[in-house]
């Protein structure tokens, strides 16, 4: 039996999957570790996360094949290979939902959409620019200020019954917008939805670049997990008439980890193919 | 005992040297070698450099400031949304670097470099300015003879700026001269097609860069000196996707990019850097007339680029196809300054042609100056990654 | 003499009231959408063309009906469509860097034609590219001919680098009209070129162009009966798109002239969408189009505080007709090339320099302001030097604006407003203390080598 | 006595300005700009006002003799024990916001724990109030929603912990309840703790006891004296937001410029470095203003992005010069997205560069920017005047002090520890000269 490890380091959270494949090269998932990075050393809990999901699963540093780095982990020193996140976010979000077409990655600061074909290859892809407007961590910011916790910005966001429209397009600027909407009486649903919307209008954007024309659009990264900023998505795709069904999954955040672990075994075989017939 | 230094990294070094000199001193030394020595800029998209060359001139190419340079006034003449190289340019003229220069040509590139010739008048009212125009009809008789009497002046011009009229026999010979330097630069990039890891990217862009202040006969000396000095020793072979590199030809992407897109995964098998050196595609006949020979190179044996106007809906992305299918490569990477509308214009339509003939492509933009390499590494190394594991499967 | 046929649509004028002019202005505009809506079923081929240096005669001369895509595109941003345009243009893969024009024209023909008036706009049947002051002219017939497949035609222009038509400029673009773009148009719309129609044409012009200037001068009296910038976008819709040569044109020029030469005599100030506009408190020379998209509120910014412009640049765009240029009946293609080659922004910076401080002179102006459009490197590449050069020699306050032409993401009230309020405060107290205006500017070190 | 007041509303702070008839400054007034715009500027202006009584509380108490020697000494520990009785009124205001909301959170069981939790929290802060105005302690910042915050955080995690209770609840009640605490006015209270206050002092300072009826005399008498708000100004940021009257808002920049003449009469170039714009200001000779530029849309490099740096570094404000100043090598930071800010560090970091050798070049790259907002508003002239929150900022100024050297050469930088109050001072001014030169009485508020 043959184990991988994929780790994903983003600019938020560190995500760790242990992957098993039988004879037939069937992968099976068996251990999973999130931790967030709060202004600690990446690089130290990707060995946390790596010695985690092993300890998880009974086994030793000696049992795994390939360990996988993605995201910012070009560097770390025990990982047999590294691959580009969006490659690893493609695989990963067709694993957990064989009919995604498209894998919209919505991190800390950076978003991307990624059109994959069945098997998880990219097909084409885009991603946000230099500039850090309407990024996760605005949202995060803006949450803090209105005493919002992470896991109530969606539901709250879905009780709005008039949303505001944010129209900074710079997040500095849009932070003082919505102190001012506060100060005019917005409700926080109101201002949630706001900023979802425009969040949503630019991840359809990105989308719609992309060439996509049909099927599921699986969000990953942890913004998967906001619910009011997947229903704003779902409302902006229907008025935009794109004929793509926005769906999540509970283990989104996991997606660039387990496309790392996924690759790692592909790369293993390639490899140890190539060292057989040099032998 | 210190190890000597391998012939190829000792000019590259060398080219390194000259590419962090924001002080030209390479321009100054050459002046100051020879008593009434003339240097004239100008953006190396296209102008003709025999002629600069004839009147006994260095010409000089100049691509901003690349992203050493700390531009202050330089953003004072921009709004934010313009791309970085007019304003690093100008802060190189205002800071006093560009003095060593008697005179700038601005080829038609695009709006901003138009307006950029005025500034300079304005600016540097004591300089030698042109804008020099070219046709966007290709006809000999009529974008042709309009070309042939922007020549004409310019040559005059240049003629009068040495004291002495520029003659047909010196012309022609500048001509041979640049006809040896475009070979040597098309050895370049042959080799380099053939074997990427001996020639990597970041060292031919630095070996072109010097030819921006070199003369070109040194120039041409030092290109063949590489050559044959990298093809020594062979150096490590890496599994990596072979792409063409469109969308650079007028602000220059920073060094530390075109090394990301290497270290994440593609050797570049062609690209548009300073297509001063290859705009003429063959040799230019240096017998005949010579205004009417560089005029007829230029309207029918150059190469193609966001700024030159396709005759034809057909002809749109032939060049560029013909690139990739020559260097064999397997994608494009389009890399465009942030605000160029020429090149970010001109994207739609090439990579619809590229979808047609099925090259894949992947696109972004930068700025001399930019600064984070991770979400370039990130597309480049994507695109490198769907290339090499998806080849396979 | 021939008498040059009319075009099809032209009808006998009716009896026209004074204050007619407004409506004449709109009637004609929203006609020659109906016009070009039902073109193809008239059996009339389609052209089009850019505003800056048409060549609006001309392709009178072969019938053709007339569609101009930065129009079409300065319509829908004033009919607060522009926006969903441009967004499905760079979905469909525009980069959000380039020149919202181009986008929203785009976004347009992908929507399925719906121009500004609600009516379908037909494919036209020839691009004419007249090359003329802006790069991006280029790109924009390149994609729409990769879209579409129209047929084009390059009239390249060249620039005037060094301030001055050359005569080697004027042959070159004569020779392009001779040999390629006339022999093109005649194939394609099948009508033989006649040069005693263009000369018609263009005498007809010349009476409009008379009026127009009239008009525009009329702003050196105080107060300004008009507003040279806000008003005068109206004034110069006709004459710098489908209408220059037309008698419709000639008449709602004169119409207009007569009631502005009216005002003058009453001493009113400029008309603004909520009435007479009040005591004029700021004269000011604008640089830079507007912004269509807030152009009500915008406009509102200035009228409110009393500010009028006097003379803009941005009113010249499709031809300088105050510093002398008639289109001229007797050296038809020759004049017709002098036309593309002096409009404004085919102009280099120095003569717009030039330009503006003869403005601000000759309409007695308290500063210039620039309204620097993000989408326009043509306008906009230089302009923070022409408002110190401008600052410079005329020793008026300069102020600085930024917003975009259609792209309704670009126009911050809040950030214009301030600004503007800055800048008109500056004016008055300037204008009320008159000490101090004798410190030295200092130049950097290193730029006064 | 007739005042005239400057309030300028911006966009992390809001300052009040206090003058007098002869154009002296009584008093100033600074506090965070919050969602409510009215009741920061009323702060604000409560504060100057408090800080003008402490101003005519010094002069009247020289005058007398009556602390000869120990008047300074009396005088910080009156106003900090004022600063204590403020604190403590608003720290049991939040208890009780925060049980209050706790009512309404969803917290389900846990909702018993956390109330116990929050009880011990403010148990605790409450003891440890008076160590914060002790003589000489240093605070993170002055505002209660900086200082409380920060203290809650700390005391949080650790109640949180012994007590097992999740630390997120505890947090979360504390967000919602801020704003509202910290948007409420406590006008009513001033007078009674200041009467607190002096007599927290008398116990304090045994050795004034004494001399109790020769200091209450005249303190009272102050407080008793009606300090009239004879005509105000507005200006900054949310100026348009400020119920009063047009006739009442001056444009920011007028009032940079005009202020900054004040503090400086030689002043002919202004730079301003606040929370989201960076303005230069050009003036002649009598203040006025000739000419200006601001930054555009973008917020990059300005001095919200110093924010969140440290919030990246979970550093104070103040923190940041002084680790900049540390640095021995340049390193050039070409980003000043403000919002990258955190991720550039990041970068660096991993590359292996030293933190304060990385905060000197942020430093650089702001005032790069500034740079250019100056060289387009027309150059530096003599004399420069540097204003702003940012001018607080010692590595900003070395920076900006250098940058000017090599592209200007040798002129006045003029830098006033109170500069970031300039604004407020151009707007008490105006009101000012529009009283006293043009004759104008304040208008009823729109
Ligand atoms: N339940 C949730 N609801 C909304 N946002 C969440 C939730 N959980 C995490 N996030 C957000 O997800 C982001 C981190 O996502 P992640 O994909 O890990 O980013 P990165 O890859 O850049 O580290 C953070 O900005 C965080 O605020
Ligand atoms: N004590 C301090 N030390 C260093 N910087 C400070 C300090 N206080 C404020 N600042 C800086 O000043 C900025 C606020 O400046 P300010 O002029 O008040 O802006 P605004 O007028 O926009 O509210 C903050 O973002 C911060 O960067
Ligand atoms: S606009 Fe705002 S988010 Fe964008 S680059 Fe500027 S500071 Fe950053
Ligand atoms: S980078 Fe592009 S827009 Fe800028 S000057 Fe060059 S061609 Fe023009
Ligand atoms: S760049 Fe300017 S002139 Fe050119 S099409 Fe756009 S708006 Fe018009």
């Amino acid at each position: 039996m043959k184990h991988t490890i994929g780790i994903d380091i983003g600019s938020g959270a560190v995500k760790t999957a242990l992957f098993a494949f039988d004879a037939n090269g069937k992968p099976r998932w068996l251990a999973k570790r999130c931790e967030r990075i709060r202004r600690r050393d990446p690089m130290t809990l990707a060995q946390e996360g790596r010695d985690g999901v092993l300890a998880d699963a009974g086994l030793g540093a000696d049992d795994v094949a390939y360990v996988a780095t993605t995201g910012e982990g070009e560097n770390v020193k025990f990982a047999t290979g590294h691959f580009y996140s969006m490659t690893t976010h493609a695989r990963g979000g067709v694993f957990l939902e064989p009919g995604a077409r498209a894998v919209v990655d919505i991190g800390a600061l950076n978003g991307r959409a990624i059109y994959v074909d069945e098997r998880g290859k990219v097909l084409s892809y885009k991603m946000t620019s230099q500039c850090a407007s309407g990024s996760g961590q605005f949202l995060e910011n803006i949450a803090r200020y209105l005493g919002v916790a992470v896991e109530e910005i969606g539901p709250l966001s879905q009780t709005s019954q008039n949303p505001e429209k944010v129209s900074s397009i710079c997040a500095v600027l849009a932070e003082t917008d919505v102190i001012n909407m506060v100060s005019r009486g917005i409700a926080t649903p109101d201002i949630l939805k706001g900023i979802h919307l425009s969040m949503a209008s630019r991840i359809v954007k990105l989308l719609k670049v992309t060439g996509i024309k049909e099927g599921k659009a699986l969000m990953t990264g942890g913004l998967a997990l906001d619910t009011g900023l997947l229903a704003a998505i779902r409302e902006e795709m229907a008025n935009e008439k794109v004929g793509v069904e926005a769906v999540a999954h509970e283990d989104s955040i996991y997606a660039g980890a387990i496309g790392a672990a996924l690759w790692g075994a592909f790369r293993h075989d390639r490899l140890s193919a190539l060292e057989r017939a040099a032998a | 005992m210190t190890a000597t230094i391998p012939p190829a990294v000792a000019i590259v070094q060398r080219c390194e040297a000259l590419f962090d000199d924001l002080d030209f001193k390479a321009v100054k030394a050459w002046k100051a070698a020879g008593t009434g020595r003339k240097a004239i800029g100008y953006m190396p998209v296209y102008v003709p450099r025999e002629l600069v060359h004839a009147a006994g001139m260095l010409p000089v190419g100049i691509l901003g400031g690349g992203d050493s340079l700390e531009v202050i006034q330089g953003d004072a003449y921009y709004q934010s949304y313009i791309c970085r190289i007019p304003r690093s340019t100008i802060e190189l003229g205002l800071t006093g670097r560009l003095d060593c220069l008697d005179g700038m040509l601005f080829p038609s590139i695009c709006d901003v470099i138009r307006n950029l010739s005025g500034m300079w008048q304005i600016l540097f009212k004591d300089k030698y300015v042109r804008y020099f125009d070219v046709p966007q009809n290709y006809q000999d008789e009529i974008g042709g003879r309009y070309y042939v009497h922007e020549l004409e002046i310019l040559r005059d011009d240049l003629g009068k700026l040495r004291g002495k009229p520029i003659g047909d026999a010196e012309l022609n010979a500048s001509i041979a001269v640049y006809n040896d330097n475009r070979a040597a630069v098309r050895d370049l990039y042959a080799y380099r097609a053939r074997k990427p890891w001996q020639a990597p990217t970041s060292e031919v862009y630095l070996l072109l860069r010097a030819g921006m202040v070199l003369p070109p006969e040194e120039h041409t000396k030092l290109v063949r000196e590489y050559l044959a000095a990298v093809d020594e020793f062979p150096r490590p072979k890496r599994d990596n996707a072979r792409v063409v590199i469109n969308g650079t030809f007028c602000e220059q992407p920073p060094l530390a990019l075109i090394k990301s897109i290497e270290m994440s995964g593609c050797y570049v098998v062609d690209d548009d850097f300073m297509l001063v050196t290859r705009w003429l595609l063959d040799d230019v006949p240096a017998d005949g007339n010579p205004l009417e020979e560089l005029s007829k190179a230029f309207l029918h044996r150059s190469a193609s680029t966001a700024a030159k106007y396709d005759a034809t809906r057909e002809e749109k992305g032939v060049f560029l196809l013909k690139q990739v299918k020559t260097r064999g490569a397997e994608g494009v990477v389009f890399a465009a300054p942030s605000f160029c509308d020429p090149a970010l214009l001109e994207r739609p339509m090439l990579q619809d042609v590229l979808a047609k003939h099925g090259v894949p492509y992947t696109a972004f933009k930068y700025a001399e100056n930019t600064g984070q390499m991770a979400p370039i590494r990130e597309q480049a190394g994507t695109f490198a990654d769907s290339i090499k594991l998806w080849s396979a499967a | 003499m021939t008498t040059a046929a009319m075009p099809a649509s032209v009808k006998k004028p009716q009896n026209v009231q004074k204050e007619d002019a407004m409506w004449l202005q709109k009637e004609l505009i929203n006609r020659n959408y109906t016009e070009l809506a039902t073109a193809h079923q008239m059996g009339r081929k389609v052209s089009a063309t850019f505003v800056p240096g048409n060549l609006n005669e001309l392709l009178m001369c072969f019938d053709f009906a007339r569609s101009l895509p930065e129009t079409n595109a300065l319509q829908n941003g004033m009919r607060k469509k522009s926006g969903k345009m441009i967004m499905d243009a760079e979905r469909d893969g525009q980069s959000e860097d380039v020149c919202t024009y181009v986008k929203a024209d785009l976004g347009m023909m992908m929507g399925g034609e719906v121009g500004p008036t609600g009516e379908v706009l037909p494919r036209p049947d020839v691009l004419l590219l007249s090359y003329t002051g802006c790069f991006t002219f280029m790109k924009w017939f390149e994609l729409i001919r990769h879209k579409y497949g129209c047929e084009t035609v390059m009239l390249h222009v060249p620039y005037q680098g060094e301030g001055k038509i050359a005569p080697n400029m004027r042959e070159y673009v004569v020779k392009q009209l001779k040999e390629n773009v006339i022999p093109t148009l005649e194939r394609i719309s099948g009508v033989k070129f006649d040069i005693d129609r263009l000369r018609q044409y263009m005498r007809e012009s010349q009476k409009a162009e008379e009026d127009l200037v009239a008009v525009l001068q009329s702003a050196k009296n105080r107060p300004s009966p008009i507003d040279g910038y806000f008003g005068a976008v109206y004034y110069i819709g006709p004459i710098f798109t489908a209408f220059r040569g037309t008698p419709e044109a000639s008449q709602y020029y004169s119409v207009l002239r007569g009631e502005i030469e009216e005002r003058v005599r009453q001493g009113k100030g400029p008309v603004t969408p909520e009435g007479e506009m009040g005591e004029e408190k700021y004269r000011l020379v604008v640089e830079g189009p507007p912004n269509w998209t807030s152009f009500r509120d915008f406009w509102k910014m200035f009228y409110e505080e009393g500010a009028v412009v006097v003379s803009s640049t941005y009113a010249k765009v499709g031809g300088l007709y105050d510093f002398g240029f008639r289109h001229d009946a007797d050296r038809p293609l020759e004049s017709l090339a002098e036309y593309c080659l002096g409009c404004y922004t085919n102009l280099n910076l120095p003569s717009r320099i030039d330009m503006i401080c003869r403005y601000i002179d000759e309409y007695q102006a308290d500063g210039l302001l620039i309204n620097s459009i993000k989408s326009c490197n043509s306008f906009s590449a230089g302009q923070l030097l022409i408002l110190r050069e401008v600052e410079k020699r005329t020793g008026k306050p300069a102020a600085f604006i930024e917003t975009d032409l259609v792209d309704p993401r670009y126009f911050s009230a809040a950030n214009v407003k301030n600004r503007l309020e800055s800048y008109f405060q500056m004016i008055k107290q300037k204008r009320t203390s008159g000490v101090g205006h004798d410190l030295p500017r200092t130049i950097p070190i290193a730029a006064a080598h | 006595m007739r005042c005239f007041i400057g309030i300028d509303l911006g966009s992390t702070t809001t300052k009040a300005v206090v003058i007098d008839e002869q154009q002296n400054i009584l008093g100033r007034g600074i506090t965070n700009s919050r969602s409510n715009y009215d009741t920061a500027a009323a702060i604000a202006k409560q504060e100057a006002l408090v800080n003008g009584r402490f101003h005519l509380f010094r002069e009247a108490l020289s005058t007398t003799g009556a602390l000869n020697g120990s008047l300074d000494r009396f005088l910080s520990q009156l106003e900090r024990d004022f600063r204590l009785e403020q604190y403590l009124e608003q720290l049991a205001d939040l208890e009780a916001t925060c049980r209050r909301n706790l009512g309404t959170a969803k917290f389900g069981d846990a909702t018993a724990g956390v109330g116990e939790a929050l009880g011990e929290v403010f148990r605790r802060l409450a003891a440890g109030a008076p160590e914060l105005f002790a003589p000489g302690a240093k605070r993170k910042s002055d505002f209660f929603r900086d200082i409380a915050g920060s203290q809650y955080l700390a005391v949080g995690e650790a109640v949180a912990k012994d007590a097992g209770v999740r630390y997120d609840f505890l947090l979360n009640v504390f967000d919602r309840s801020i704003i509202e605490v910290e948007n409420r006015v406590y006008a009513d209270s001033i007078r009674r703790h200041l009467l607190a206050a002096l007599e927290r002092a008398f116990v304090a300072l045994p050795e004034t006891a004494g001399r109790r009826s020769r200091v209450e005399a005249p303190i009272k008498g102050i407080l008793d004296l009606d300090m009239e708000e004879t005509y105000i100004v507005g200006t900054g940021y949310g100026r348009a937001r400020l119920p009063f009257s047009k006739e009442h808002i001056r444009s920011e920049i007028l009032c940079h410029g005009l202020g900054a003449h004040m503090m400086y009469p030689g002043t002919a170039t202004v730079l301003d470095i606040g929370g989201q714009d960076t303005k230069a200001i050009q003036v002649d000779r009598a203040g006025i203003v000739e000419s200006f530029q601001m930054n555009d849309r973008c917020a990059a490099g300005c001095g919200r992005y110093l924010g969140y740096i440290a919030d990246e570094m979970n550093m104070g404000l103040h923190e940041l010069g002084p680790m900049a100043m540390k640095s021995t090598k340049t390193i050039r930071i070409n980003s000043t997205c403000t919002v990258f800010a955190g991720a550039e560090l990041r970068d660096r970091l991993s590359l292996g560069d030293k933190r304060e050798d990385i905060m000197a070049g942020l430093h650089r790259a702001i005032i790069l920017r500034a740079m250019s907002i100056l060289a387009r508003s027309g150059g530096i002239r003599d004399e420069f005047t540097f204003t702003g929150g940012v001018a607080k900022n010692e590595a900003a100024v070395k920076a900006l002090r250098e940058l000017v050297r090599e592209n200007y050469g040798e002129l006045t930088l003029n830098i006033d520890p109170d500069s970031i109050y300039t604004g407020a001072l151009g707007g008490a001014t105006f009101a000012w000269r529009a009283v006293m030169e043009e004759g104008r009485t304040a208008e009823a508020r729109a």
